[in-house]
């Protein structure tokens, strides 16, 4: 089997099991326990903006699409949400001192490091967030 | 989560296990104003037991560190590895917080 | 990767984290959808019986180790708490009229019923409960 | 879950979609309960989309279903397939209540 999928309510409390989902599927396909715990990071990190940003009602859904490639270990987000490009975003300023550290954007900008590969697209009413890593230690 | 709290040497030194993140971080911030309010001013946070933290569980340390600094305490970080060291370093939260390679020496240096 | 293992806190929040892990890992290794969903109830049978009855002090724990043999896809719940052997249950009576239908009593007959090998054994101060479908429709 | 409710010719039709499970098995039961409150007597549960139950859910419709009768209501379920369909007829509850191919024939024949 290529490619497994599941869609979950995008609400906080189901985010354990999307993390879940991605990660025993990325166990069972052989991807090394440090990249599975960059993927689950950025999972995390991903559905917590789609689950409090993405929808004007919500909770609306998200799916989750995991695709075994060659080379890489695919994971898509999908949600009908406004649209939202995350690579769009400015990173936040790393060398703030404390007292003008802004608490936020540090989301997307952990996505973006800690992954092989990232990029976004918008497919006709939905946000798609492509998010990758090879199987080994790297 | 599991959290373990002990007073040693003037310091309220607070073990972490497990996973901080989206779904305990608020509790845990929480749990935080409260040893502050307490009383105590300056923390440790013993990650040795941590195996992952995300953006939500930054976001809570922030918040007490922000808390203690206006009551003239302090926060440190000790112990840190794998993921949690790296989300730390890349977050550049390590410019900002003081973080020591382990208890002992977080308790003297700091 | 032929086992894969985790622990998970043993209360009715973390009953779906546990389901998924083990239909995420039972869809990788190409388990037939109708399966998946017998396991799955198994696992929601099992571990809710864990998180109400086996610990005095609750929560406890509960770790699922999963095998993926060679005619059977494998899963072993174990937990900590009081001996509990359900394959010395009684089946309850099916035949009992609405009036006087006891309430309990189904899940562990569920779960006998559901999968292709349920067994039990009691190893120190542990209950492992072993479950077990084939890989196809059957 | 979805739940969507509807009252035709007499009966209080209610369409289950996705999975009646111990997540959510004791709110739909409160549900049902609020339904029976508000005076509702004849239950038909559409199960066409509901696409898992665990005996949690079995519970449920069970703890309705006697409430009903208690008031001389009835309840009766249609349209299983799949999982559902065998863990109804597995249990024995296929026994107990009336089960019908569609929602058609559970409204002509209840
Ligand atoms: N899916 C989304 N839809 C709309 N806006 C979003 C979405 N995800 C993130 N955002 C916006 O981008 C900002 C930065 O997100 P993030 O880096 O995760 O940090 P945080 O959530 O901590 O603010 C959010 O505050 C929000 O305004
Ligand atoms: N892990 C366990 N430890 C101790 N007792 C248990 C355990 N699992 C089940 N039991 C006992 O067995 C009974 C039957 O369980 P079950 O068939 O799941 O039905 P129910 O939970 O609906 O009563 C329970 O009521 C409980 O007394």
């Amino acid at each position: 089997m290529e490619t497994v999928e599941r869609t979950f309510v995008a609400n906080l409390a189901t985010i354990p099991s999307m993390m879940e989902f991605v990660s025993a599927t990325a166990e069972a396909f052989g991807v090394h326990p440090k990249r599975i715990m960059h993927l689950e990071l950025a999972v995390e990190e991903a559905t917590a903006n789609i689950c409090s940003y993405a929808y004007e009602i919500p909770p609306g859904e998200v799916t989750i699409k995991i695709s075994r490639e060659i080379e890489m270990f695919r994971i898509e987000l999908i949600d009908s949400g406004v649209p939202f490009d995350p690579m769009a975003m400015e990173a936040p300023d790393l060398k703030a001192e404390l007292e003008s550290r802004q608490v936020g954007g540090l989301g997307v900008f952990l996505i973006r490091r800690m992954l092989d590969d990232v990029h976004y697209s918008r497919s006709g009413t939905q946000n798609v967030l492509s998010l990758a890593v090879r199987y080994g230690e790297k | 989560m599991n959290v373990k709290t002990q007073a040693e040497k003037g310091y309220w030194v607070v073990k972490l296990e497990g996973r901080l993140d989206i779904s305990n971080s608020s509790q845990f911030e929480q749990e935080c104003m409260q040893w502050i309010e307490q009383g105590q001013r300056r923390f440790i946070l013993d990650l040795g037991g941590l195996e992952y933290i995300s953006s939500a569980g930054l976001r809570s340390i922030l918040a007490a560190t922000k808390k203690l600094k206006a009551q003239k305490g302090s926060l440190s970080l000790c112990a840190l590895s794998g993921l949690v060291e790296e989300v730390v370093t890349v977050s550049g939260f390590d410019n900002i917080l003081q973080v020591y390679p382990d208890l002992t020496q977080a308790m003297a240096e700091e």
